[in-house]
Formats: structure tokens, sequence, C-alpha cells
């Protein structure tokens, strides 16, 4: 059975302190991706295809190699072939084949950004002269970009060997549909004939980028014996190393890994690009050679995450009890297989508490950039698409959005309709603190409206190693092995501190390498809090135990006569004897001479992570002579079950809601006929400013997760996962207009609203 | 490519009248163009050396602006904001206060690009630029210069060194407004100045109504003007100039906006304008 | 063609470097003086993740030349503390949580230094419009238009 | 005996059968004996499949007990952003 966390008293855990890394970061002294120099280093670039869909007929690199400077080019032929098989390995299961065709187009370039080669020269000038001087001779092939296009029959195909899985009997023929997928809870035929009321609606998104500050960097350097480094803006090291590795069939052990500082990643740096490339041109050329990419390739070349088309029908009773529920979704996986299709359908109705339900996903290729994880992969999709029908049956039964979901809400012992029943959750926690607040009862504006919308995200542990050595002084030192993107370090810390009931300032934590420490999973999935949170609380619960086994040896008492209480070790009871009670500092000063150095490591596979539920409110104001929306106000709640450093989680919910409400108003990847990129770089793919929005409220609900010492469940991913439908909600009420399509830019809604007479 | 820094007009029309060379004087949008490889110049001519480029003199006629002089300068400038808010308004929205600390009214005006948000703006306010070349110097107004995209009324080795600005009408008032999908940061989808004059009465004398972003170059829309003379601007008359601006668009379908939304908001842009425009001709 | 040899005062020391034509303040900051406190985020003027102050102007890196910085004052991150004093605004991000991966966090201060330099007390829409060319993904914004306001606040002795 | 659930498309390599009820005191046992009813399901729970065991989701956790009256479902490995 589950044992249930006490709500303990905490000293350092709930309070806010200033994060260990914050210095080096307001000072500029942080290192990140692009930050390093190595003596002797060559600047590598990558010449990508300017074509979306296209066989390479040759490659000829000889002029490119006869530029002086130019040190090496390298081109798929440097990389060998890979066999399609699906490995489980970093980001869920991976096919190396398709990986290493992404990393450098093997016989066909399959998007515009598909990189065809790469020079390394003294500089990058030269080496921006030898992609010139490469010639690449190609024979242009029909391309097809949207999902729904990409499944007609007669579509351009981008992989003839591509056949449908999870279809019954199996097609013959190749397609652009890689997987189908369904999930089936009940009878959904069932429940529509059970309901009063039916609503369908088909809603359409765009691929959207993660658009992260920093573009992807690295600096690689290869010896003549085998081994190798590479410096790299990541969220995972040893993810990174695992691909590097097999991409160049290269030894593991060979390649020490270490993460910079990451300047954002929100799962688009949980792949490789320009890494294998790195270490490729350093290997033939004996030198450091760094890779940055221009704002231009990250856009073109990195994974957004899908576009895609949600088709929602749900069923409800007049009481508003939903009775059957059913989607289907269509998403962009990019050029190869693999979009998050699988956790959408999963997200679809995670937020209700249904017996009916069906839900079908697929996963469709076209020609444009593979798409990477992005914050709660997939589930903002689907969820756009079901919370919008579930505000829309608020609205036609007349019930209060609130009132409507608290009928339906997933709680404990919901069975989900990916089968397995929730724990403890928080959703109807969020719901009341949303009735509650001052926000949802605050009165609105002319051409304004209010919307609420929920979403849910699992929350992933997974293998983790921690290091925490006591040092002579009674410092201590944090290994982890999880990129720290938002603040990892002070709740590592923090959750050290608290175990050994110290001075947070006492314990100075670092990222190590891959040649540091055991194996650590990537920072994604909301996990790194959880997972190496949990594995510090056990580093540091083997340094008490250590420390009280050294004071057992000093006492000559046996160990089990020793605790540690309020930060001292002390003898057990009167029986014990009497001594004088030892700080860790005291035991760190004799540890050397008492069998050596103190050091507390832990490497496990995190299990035990719960899902987190949130809910949003938007207010917005629609200026009725542009179509413009503007948000006046936003309110996010949310689920943490323990906020260990709660700026950091406040800080969570607010990045997330910004980038909800970007993707739902502006954000967008914008192609013409001829299949190119239109809007690559910051001017015209639109990521919100700091003028653009209001202050972004947070309530941090603490529903604790039992599985975790301190009650705590991942938080990163869900604040992106409601904003698009509280959105719509709002700027439906605010424009008397209901939109089905983002985003809802300026253009769409004037003429949506011109249409139905409110321009 | 040469980096050259003449300080005298002389100098630097010689430089220019060279094959590939190209005028640096903000750099907002001609750096960005070298970076992405769309230009490779021979020689960028900086002309920030040149003393007139860089000040704004006033006189009883009105103000002489440099054409290098930036955004931010603009705005600081004791008197200029009150009597061209309009003009300074528009230099002021291209980009963010990093670009307005670089980016000038010759650069924005000699990108070519028939969104610059400072050209509605100056071609309202009636601005004459000066123009210097191998074979002297010559004036045309701001709305002759630009001929399409990328394309300049100028020819190889001119430049333009600085703009007259009219002294604002005794009820005078101008003002401009573009429209964005965001609210920072954005080329504009609409661009729209209008300047107009007041009698005693209140009645309109005077008016220029100018549009960017709506066709191959800024427009000045004389129907847009006419609309407003001899009237109160009053609604009838405002509906009259969102119809002449309406009618004025010729514009394309883009990433930034469809036709249909560019001609339409014209006409809500130039209507909001206009009454800005009127509320400070009466103020003053 | 040989270099620009360029005298400049930056962060009040002098220094001098050799660059060409093309090579931006940014890359001269970063490549020649190992200045990497002001990053590239877009190379275009999108981002403000270069910012720098020329002659207390602000100004994106990437949009001046390495050349043009002959005989300014350039102020960058590195220069905003004063020996272990950390500026106001540095110890306000770090009390407000204003950064996550801190990758725009020098650009937005120096932004938010000339901001307080011209007007010592802004409304949170000034600050908001000031700084809407500092693009941060992480914040959604919020922390840090607190943590200027409230360093704003303190220099004003309010 | 655990109730078993298998989840979304790995009923294409059971023949459809969706549920079963499997003897395995642990995830490694469940999986053999998974394994050789179902041949051809064999690869996909090597290739990373997470369990469910009583609501709690469990990856890469093939030493993970299973009680003898658990519920236990076989669903897709989740990852993230």
């Amino acid at each position: 059975m589950q044992e249930r966390v006490k709500k303990p008293q905490f000293d350092v855990v709930g309070t806010r302190p200033v994060r260990p890394d914050g210095v080096d970061k307001v000072t500029g002294r942080a290192k990140y991706g692009a930050d390093l120099k190595m003596a002797g280093q060559l600047v590598g670039k990558v010449l990508r295809s300017p074509h979306a869909h296209a066989r390479i007929k040759s490659i000829d690199v000889s002029k490119a190699l006869a530029l002086p400077g130019v040190k090496a080019v390298v081109t798929a032929e440097d990389f060998p072939g890979q066999p399609s098989e699906f490995i489980p390995a970093g980001e869920g299961v991976v096919n190396y084949r398709d990986m290493t065709s992404n990393v450098m187009a093997r016989a066909k370039v399959l998007y515009e950004g598909h990189a065809v080669a790469a020079v390394a020269a003294l500089n990058e000038k030269t080496a921006l002269a030898a992609l010139d001087a490469i010639k690449v001779e190609y024979e242009v092939l029909p391309h097809v970009i949207d999902e729904m296009e990409a499944i007609k029959p007669g579509a351009p195909i981008l992989h003839e060997d591509m056949i449908t899985t999870g279809v019954t009997p199996a097609p013959t023929k190749a397609s652009n549909i890689a997987k189908r997928v369904e999930f089936v809870l009940g009878d959904a035929a069932k429940g529509f004939g059970e309901a009063d009321l039916i609503v369908e609606r088909e809603f359409k998104t765009k691929a959207v980028h993660q658009g992260y500050i920093e573009p992807h960097a690295c600096l690689a350097s290869a010896s003549e014996d085998g081994s190798a480094e590479l410096w790299v803006t990541t969220q995972g090291h040893w993810v990174v190393r695992a691909y590097c590795a097999k991409l160049l069939g290269w030894e593991i052990g060979k390649i020490r890994v270490t993460s910079s500082e990451i300047g954002g990643g929100f799962g688009g740096k949980t792949v490789v690009y320009l890494e294998p490339l790195a270490l490729a041109l350093s290997k033939k050329t004996r030198r450091p050679v760094k890779m940055v990419m221009s704002r231009e390739e990250v856009f073109k070349a990195s994974g957004p995450t899908s576009g895609g088309t949600v088709k929602v029908k749900m069923g409800v009773k007049k009481d508003g009890r939903i009775t059957a529920a059913e989607a289907e979704i269509t998403l962009q996986a990019g050029a190869f297989q693999g979009s998050p299709v699988q956790p959408a359908c999963m997200c679809a109705f995670a937020n209700y508490d249904l017996e009916n339900v069906k839900v079908v996903g697929y996963d469709v290729v076209s020609n444009r950039p593979k798409v990477a994880a992005y914050r709660a992969p997939g589930g903002p999709i689907s969820t756009y698409g079901v919370e919008s029908v579930v505000d829309e049956i608020a609205e036609k039964l007349g019930m209060c959005p609130i009132e409507l979901r608290l009928k339906n809400a997933a709680k404990e012992g919901t069975r989900a309709a990916y089968g397995p029943k929730f724990g403890p959750v928080g959703l109807i926690e969020c719901l009341e603190a949303a009735k509650e607040s001052d926000h949802w009862k605050a009165p609105l504006g002319p051409n304004q409206g209010r919307g609420l919308a929920a979403g849910f995200w699992f929350n992933i542990g997974g293998e983790t190693t921690v290091s925490l050595q006591l040092n002579e002084d009674g410092t201590l030192t944090l290994m982890a092995g999880t990129p720290d993107i938002g603040g990892l370090r002070a709740s590592l810390c923090m959750m050290a501190a608290e175990e050994l009931k110290m001075d947070v300032s006492k314990i100075r934590p670092i990222i190590a390498d891959t040649s540091s420490l055991g194996y650590n999973f990537l920072t994604g999935g909301s996990r790194s809090t959880f997972s190496s949170g949990m594995a510090t609380v056990e580093a540091a619960r083997s340094i008490v135990k250590q420390a009280c086994g050294r004071a057992a040896k000093l006492w000559d008492i046996p160990e089990e006569a020793v605790t540690f209480e309020d930060g001292m070790i002390r003898p057990a009871g009167e029986n014990a004897g009497k001594h004088k009670p030892m700080s860790l500092s005291d035991i760190a000063k004799v540890a050397g001479k008492t069998g050596g150095a103190i050091v507390g490591y832990a490497a496990i596979s995190a299990q035990g992570a719960a899902p987190s539920f949130g809910v949003h409110i938007a207010d917005t104001e629609v200026d009725p002579g542009t179509g413009k929306v503007t948000v006046t106000r936003y309110t996010a709640i949310q689920d943490a079950g323990k906020a260990i450093h709660p700026s950091y989680v406040e800080g969570q919910y607010q990045g997330g809601a910004v980038q909800g409400i970007g993707w739902a108003l502006n954000e967008e990847y914008i192609y013409g006929a001829d299949g190119k990129l239109q809007n690559a770089g910051f001017l015209d793919y639109r990521v919100p400013v700091a003028s653009d929005l209001p202050m972004i409220d947070t309530i941090i609900i603490e529903v604790p997760n039992p599985r975790h010492p301190y009650g705590v469940r991942g938080i990163g991913e869900t604040p992106i996962v409601p904003p698009m439908a509280a959105i719509g909600a709002s700027v439906r009420r605010a424009s008397g207009v209901r939109f089905f399509e983002l985003p809802m830019s300026p253009p769409k809604v004037l003429k949506a609203m011109k249409a139905a007479g409110k321009a | 490519m040469r980096y050259e820094k003449p300080t005298t007009v002389e100098a630097a029309t010689a430089l220019l009248a060279g094959q590939g060379a190209r005028v640096l004087a903000g750099g907002t949008d001609l750096l960005v163009q070298i970076r992405s490889r769309i230009l490779n110049p021979d020689v960028v001519v900086d002309i920030k050396g040149i003393d007139t480029t860089r000040k704004i003199t006033k006189d009883t006629s009105g103000y002489t602006i440099g054409a290098a002089v930036t955004g931010a300068e603009l705005k600081e400038h004791p008197t200029l904001s009150k009597d061209w808010p309009g003009l300074v308004e528009g230099a002021n929205l291209i980009g963010s206060t990093q670009v307005q600390g670089r980016a000038s009214l010759g650069g924005n005006l000699c990108n070519g690009s028939p969104a610059a948000d400072s050209v509605p703006a100056m071609i309202a306010a009636g601005a004459v630029a000066t123009i210097a070349g191998p074979k002297g110097t010559r004036t045309l107004p701001v709305e002759d210069i630009m001929l399409a995209p990328r394309k300049l009324a100028l020819t190889a080795g001119e430049f333009i060194v600085s703009f007259k600005i009219p002294a604002r009408p005794a009820h005078g008032g101008d003002a401009y407004l573009r429209f964005i999908p965001r609210t920072e940061m954005d080329i504009a989808v609409v661009g729209c100045g209008v300047a107009l004059a007041l009698d005693a009465g209140g009645t309109c004398t005077a008016a220029r109504v100018a549009l960017g972003a709506v066709a191959a170059r800024p427009l000045l829309v004389e129907d847009g003007a006419k609309a407003l003379i001899g009237t109160k601007v009053d609604d009838a008359a405002l509906a009259k100039l969102e119809a002449a601006a309406k009618a004025a668009c010729k514009p394309i379908d883009d990433k930034r906006g469809t036709v249909e939304f560019r001609i339409d908001v014209a006409g809500t842009l130039a209507k909001r304008v206009a009454k800005i425009a009127l509320e400070r001709a009466r103020k003053v | 063609m040989a270099k620009h040899h360029v005298t400049t005062t930056v962060n009040g020391d002098p220094v001098e470097y050799l660059c060409e034509s093309e090579q931006t303040l940014l890359d001269c900051l970063r490549d020649e003086l190992d200045l990497i406190g002001a990053k590239e985020g877009c190379s275009s003027g999108d981002c403000g993740a270069c910012s720098v102050l020329i002659d207390g102007r602000l100004v994106c890196s990437c949009l001046v030349l390495g050349v043009e910085a002959e005989g300014k004052e350039v102020e960058t991150i590195e220069g905003m503390a004063q020996g272990d004093e950390l500026h106001p605004l540095q110890r306000k991000f770090l009390e407000h949580a204003a950064l996550q991966c801190g990758i725009c966090t020098p650009g937005v201060l120096i932004a938010a230094k000339a901001l307080l330099a011209k007007n010592p007390d802004p409304t949170e829409t000034q600050v908001r419009y000031w700084l809407a060319g500092n693009l941060c993904r992480c914040t959604g914004y919020d922390k840090i238009v607190r943590a200027v306001m409230d360093a704003a606040a303190e220099m004003r002795g309010a | 005996m655990a109730h078993v659930v298998l989840i979304g498309n790995l009923r294409q390599y059971t023949g459809d059968v969706t549920q079963l009820e499997v003897e395995a005191a642990t995830v490694r046992q469940l999986f053999r004996k998974l394994g050789e009813t179902f041949p051809e399901l064999a690869p996909h729970l090597e290739e990373g499949l997470a369990v469910a065991i009583d609501g709690q989701i469990y990856q890469d956790a093939l030493l993970e007990p299973i009680g003898p009256e658990s519920e236990v479902h076989i669903l897709p490995q989740i990852a993230g952003g």
C-alpha cells in the first residue's frame, strides 16, 4: 500500500533562498553553449537544403576542401548507416536510422534546412565560403507540408518503405501515416446514446517552436587516442553521449560530455543536431571544432512541436454529466515519424472522470523539420480541442464552466482513458481555488471576456544519480547530472539542507559531466526536481548514516545508539553514554582519520512520479476594429505536490502560461507554396514580448505526492497545457465568436467578427 | 568588405559613386542584411562622421533633421515632440529601445521597405529630403523617394543628408499609428500618418494622409486629405476618410497580413489617427 | 584587407582590438576581448540578448560594427557590479527569482539599467515597453518586471 | 494473479487480447510471461513500455514488485519536454 505523507514541518523546503548559480548569471560569468573557447579551435558550419523535398544526386566537396583554411568536410558518408529499429534511449524510443538521416541527409533531403554537409575551417568567413563552394546536385521532388494533405491519396511520399503500423490488416502500400494509435475505455457509442447534448468540432493548430533564446551550440575535441570531449548546451548530456556514440560508432566510455549552462530548452534540447557533426569534424581535423546555429537554422532545422488537426465529440446529460467522449488527433511528425500523438491522445480527456472514451491518433510525416519535444508534448494540442468543447458545452447548458468541470473532474480513483487509476490528484482543489479567486469574481470591461481551462501532465521519474560530498570543513558539494534550466540546483541544495538541517548556502552544487557521475536521464518530463531531488535526499540520508557511524566508532558505542537530530549527531539516549553531540562539521574534520571521506551517492531509477493538474483563467480584450486580442489578466493555478522553492514554481507556471499565450495568439510556422519556411526569425515568429502581457498571477496548490519524500510532483510541463483553450474561451466571450483554429491572430479574428457582424 | 567613415559630404558621395557601396547610418537594417548574406557590399560608407547627418536644427521655417539622427535622439529633442509628435512616434516605433538607439530616419526610408514606420509620418508632415550627390545637392519630397520595394529615386553616389520638416501650422497636429500583431517589435502590417491644420473656427484647412505597408511604396492619399479639408473632422468626414484610405490600398497577401485585413485596418487606423491629430491640433 | 585597429573603453578600461570590417561589436566583445556576458540570440536585433551601452545609449551590439566603437565608451554586463557589490538590479533579480535559464539576463539587466538612468520611477507599462526588445522565453516577464520596479524603488530610496 | 490490461495498440500483437490474468511477482516476470504468451509482443516489451501497477506508473522498473491482486496496465512510455 502507498504510504501517505505526513504533513511535515520544513525548515528549508518552501522558503525562497537566492539560487546558488545566481550571481554568475547576473554578472555575465555563467558559461553557456557558445561561451567556451579552446586553443586552436575551428569553426564548423552546416550546408543545408534549399529544397523542401529533393533527391541528392551528387555532392562535390572538392572545391571547398581546396580553399585555404578549410580543414575538413563531412557528409552522410562519414556516418555509418543505421538499421531501422526502435531503441529505448533518451526521449522515449528512437530510431537511429531516422536520427542519423536527420543530422545528415542521406539519399534525400526531406525539408528546407535539412543538413547536407558540414565543414570545419579556420574562421567563420572561410567556413561560409566553403559552404558556397560545395556543389550539390538535387532532383527536386514534389513536397507536402500540411498533415491533412499528407494523408491524402496521391500525396508525395517521403519514405517509400513507410507502412502504417497499428492498422489490421497492415496496409500494403507506403504512405505518410507512420502509425495509428487507439485508446478505448467503455463504449463511446453507448455513451452518446445517453447524451442530451452532443457537441462535435474540428480544431487546427500550427507548428510552434520552443523558442529558447540560446541557439544550439557545442564545442567538440577528439583526440588521436579515440577519446573525445564535448561541451554542449543540452537537457541531457548522457543522452547526447549515447546518441553520438551510436551515430559515430564510438565507445560510450571514451566520450566525455559536459553540459554548459543551458539557455532554455523546453524539450527542444533533448536531441542531437550539431553534436555528432562537430565530433566527426574534430576527429578528422584533430582540432577542437565549435559549432553554433544561427537563429534561422534553429527555426528551420531544429524541432518545433507538431501542428495538427483535432476532432472532438462529447456527449453530456442536461445536468452536465459527460456520458461519452471521442477524439481523432492527427499530428505532424515532421520529416521522420515520432510526433507526440501518443501522449496527445492520453492527455486528451485526462481532466475528466469518464466511462466511455475513444481516442484515435495518427502520426504523419511531411516536409517539415522533425518535431522535438516541447513542454508537455502533444498535451496542449489535444487539450485545446477538448477544453474548447467543454467550454462550449457549458455555454450551451448555461452552466458555469467551473461547475461543469467540477461535476466531471478526475480525482483519486478515476480511471484515466489510458487505463490506470489516478492516485491523489489536485484538479478539484485547483478548480475550487479558481472559483474562490479574486480574478474569477472580478468585473470585466467592454470588449472583454473571461475563459478558463484545465490541463494535465503525467510527469516522469527515471534514471538519476547524485553525489553529495562532505568536505573537510563541513561544507558540502553536490553533484547532479540533470541540467539545471530553471533553478534546479537551488531546489536540490534546499532538499539536502532540509535533510542535513544546515544552512543551504553551505552546499555548493554543480552539474557534473558524464565521466564524473553515473547515468542520468535528461531534464525533461518535469522530472529533475522530482528525481534528482529524490536522489539528493537519499544521498543526504547516506551522509547522515555514515556520519553517525563515524560518531559511533569515536564514541565506542553501537551505530544504533547514535541519532541525528536538529543537525547534531547525538547518543540515542541515556544508555548510549554521555558524549558531546557532534555536528557534521565536527565529523568532517575527522573523517579522513576515521575511514576516509564521507560521500553520499545515490544512483536510482526514480519511480513514483505523480501527475500535476492545473487550471488557468484568462481575460482578454478584443479590438473590434482590428481583431487584435490583448490578454488583460491571467491566473495560473496548479498542483505542485510540494513547492520546494516557490519562486521557481511560480516561474514555471508563468513561463508556461506565456508560451501558451504565444501559441494561442501569434506563434506559427508559416510556409510558402514552395515548401519553405517564411518566418525563420524572431521578427516574424512572434513570441510574446514584455509589453504584450499583464502580470501572471499564480496560485500554488499542494496535494502531496505520497511517493516523494517531500510530496513533490513535477510542475514544468502542465502550465503550457491550459492556455490555448482558456484564451479561446475568453476570446469567445470578448468577441462573440468562437474560434477553432490557432493562432487567433488579428486577420483571422477580424474576418470572423466581420462575418458574424461583430466587427 | 571595406569600412569607410568620411567626414565630408563630398568624400561620402565619391565613395558611394563606386561599385557595391552602401550607406551605413544606424545599421539596424544594413547589418542584418549583411549578416544574413542578402547583401554583400564591397564598401560600407558610415555617414555618421558627417556633422550635418547627426544634427537637429530649428529655425522659423521648421526643422532640419540629419539623416542619421536616431529615434531616441528625436524623442529627446526639447521641442520636436511638441511640434511633430506623430513624426517622433513613428520613428520610435521602429524596433526596440535598443534599435531606437541606432535607427535613423534616413536609414528607415532608404532601406526601401513599404512598411517603414517613420515614412508615412514624414510624408504626412510634408518632409522633404536633402540629397547630396556627385552633381551637387537637390531636394525631393519624401513620398517621391521610394519607388518600389528596395528601389529608390536616388542615383549612384547620392545619399540623403537631412530632412526638412516645415514649421508646424498655428493649429496643426499630426499623429501616426501602425497595426502590428504584438505591441512591439513587429513590422507594420498597416501604418498611417495624418497631419492636419485647423482655422480658428476649427475647420480643417490643410491635411495630409499617408499610408504604409498597403502598397509597393508608402502612399500619399490625396482623397483622404480631401475628405478632411473644409470639414470639422466630424464623423461624416472620418467615414469619407476611411473610405478613401481603403480605396487607396493596393496590398498583398503575405505572412504578416491578408489583402482584406490590410484594407480594413487601413480604414480603422486612418480614422483613429485623424482623431488623434485633430485633438492635438485643437490643443495648440 | 587589413584589420582595423580599434581603441575604445570597455567598462572603464582602455582596450584595443583588431577587427575586420564585418565583425560586429558583439563579435569583438566575445571573440577578441573574451567578454562573453553579451549573448548572441538572433543576430538581427530582435532578442536583445547582446544589449550593451555605448556612450550611455542602449543598443544591440549585434547591430553595431566593431569598428564603430572607436573612441566610444562601451559598458557590458561585466561592468555592472562594483567589486563585490552587486548593482541593485542584479540583487533584485536574484531576490525575485527574475531569471530561470539566465541567457537573456545580461541583456535585460543592461537594458533595465539604461531605463532607470533615464527614468528612475517607471510605471509597470513603461518597464514593459522599454524591455520589449529583450526576449525572455522562461519567465513570462512577471518577475523581471517586479524586480526592475523594486530595484527602481530601492535606488530612489523609496 | 495480477489483472493485466494492455493499452492502445498492443492488442495488434496479442490477437486482440487486451485483458488477462498473469501470475507474476515482478515486472520482469510479467514481461517474460507475456512475451512467452504473445511472441509478437516481446520485442515491444523490450523496447520500452511503461507499466502502471495499481495506478502508479513505472518506467524502466523491471524489478518492481507486483502484488497478487494488483491491477497492471501496460502502456506507452511517457517522456516530456
